[in-house]
């Protein structure tokens, strides 16, 4: 269950393929990659710096991937992150959850990326036509981590 | 030996350094006394803390409260809400 | 928004990159992909005959991937299903949404399985331990379904 | 020129044969009709269209139900819950 943070670029194929090839337990194998866009709120962005905290980053991640293993019965997980300098279209983060049943699959990715975008230590930093700055953070981010409570769990 | 401080993002751009090594003052006990102690040394300082409820913090690489106790850390970080993914 | 279906594997990594290249207004691509398992039930299976409808088939996933279309604001999308036979751990079929944001991504993608599965005309012969057959359909596919209704989408 | 009806799975496995064209007879109106009337067409069709409840129809590549009419129709098919995915 690898986490990986680098600067260069990754290949979904090639990471589906590592994790997969080989195994007749997979049903389901759900990726998740987040790309730079050009455009925030209608401002056009022509770079981002992603700045990180070596160290923090790595356990935060193994943490998010140990907690979504102890929820969804995975065959496998994978989370890249990239940071450093990134222009639009640009890759930014690869999850990958391998599971019997689609479900799981579709879960464990989705609530990945919730805990990712709300714990991981990264921040961007964007240039543009509305000048530099750090983006904010959204508090949409954090209500959806709200749909991950286990007492609603529990209840449903 | 004392404890490291680090500091990123804005924080980082606004304090002017990445990172430090301090002896914790008598009587900062938690993060929030950090912070506040922080604030008093210099226009930077002041600065880069002047909004400290919106500061995160982590302890030895876990996320922690501002009310967290400093005891036993060795490695305190400050900075702005996370934007990754 | 197009759909394929073929005798062939797929490339999952050639098919995002052949929707998203170039492309800077997607933040958001999600992929899912079905494989075979070797275990059925605690039965092994050793190969499996797809049989579809041809003509049926492909105006079915077209209608499944205009809703999902209708229903969120993707960028693009693709339906590749396999037919003929396969063997454990082949790839049986891909979905691929991309979008802005990531939930749209996430929900169109899930959306997607769950109506393909029940709605695709698709039926699986099994090959095994357990002797040849076609696979049952699956009650908990049509319960998946409900999840999708107009009506509670409203509600909440 | 009549209709051309086509069978798929255990359906195709059980009639034999995996389409055909015939002539609507008088008096079938409905999908269910034509399953009761293919029935009569010998122990094979008897056999594919025993459990005919559980049986899935489509009229001119779209899925209907049982109490559709198949007035205008230029393909019919009959076929078991699909599994695919």
């Amino acid at each position: 269950m690898p986490v990986r943070v680098q600067r260069d670029d990754f290949n979904i194929g090639a990471e589906v393929k590592a994790l997969t090839s080989g195994r007749t337990d997979i049903g389901a194998v759900v990726t998740f990659t987040g790309a730079m866009r050009s455009d925030n709120d209608g401002m056009l962005v022509t770079s981002m710096t992603l700045e990180h905290y070596p160290g923090m980053t790595e356990k935060e991640l193994e943490r998010i991937e140990r907690e979504a293993n102890e929820r969804w019965p995975l065959q496998a997980s994978l989370i890249v992150h990239r940071y450093g300098e990134l222009k639009p279209g640009d890759n930014i983060v690869l999850v990958v959850t391998a599971s019997a049943h689609r479900h799981a699959a579709f879960e464990a990715a989705d609530f990945l990326m919730d805990f990712l975008k709300t714990r991981a230590p990264f921040w961007k930093k964007e240039e543009g036509e509305g000048g530099t700055g750090w983006v904010d953070a959204r508090e949409s981010d954090d209500r959806a981590l709200t749909r991950w409570r286990r007492d609603r769990d529990a209840a449903e | 030996m004392g404890v490291k401080l680090m500091y990123f993002a804005w924080v980082r751009e606004k304090t002017g350094i990445g990172e430090e090594r301090i002896e914790l003052p008598e009587g900062v006990e938690t993060v929030a006394d950090l912070m506040r102690w922080l604030k008093g040394r210099g226009p930077e300082f002041a600065d880069a803390f002047h909004r400290s409820e919106v500061i995160r913090a982590a302890i030895d690489q876990t996320h922690v409260r501002h009310d967290a106790r400093l005891k036993g850390a060795s490695e305190i970080a400050f900075f702005p809400p996370v934007t990754g993914g």
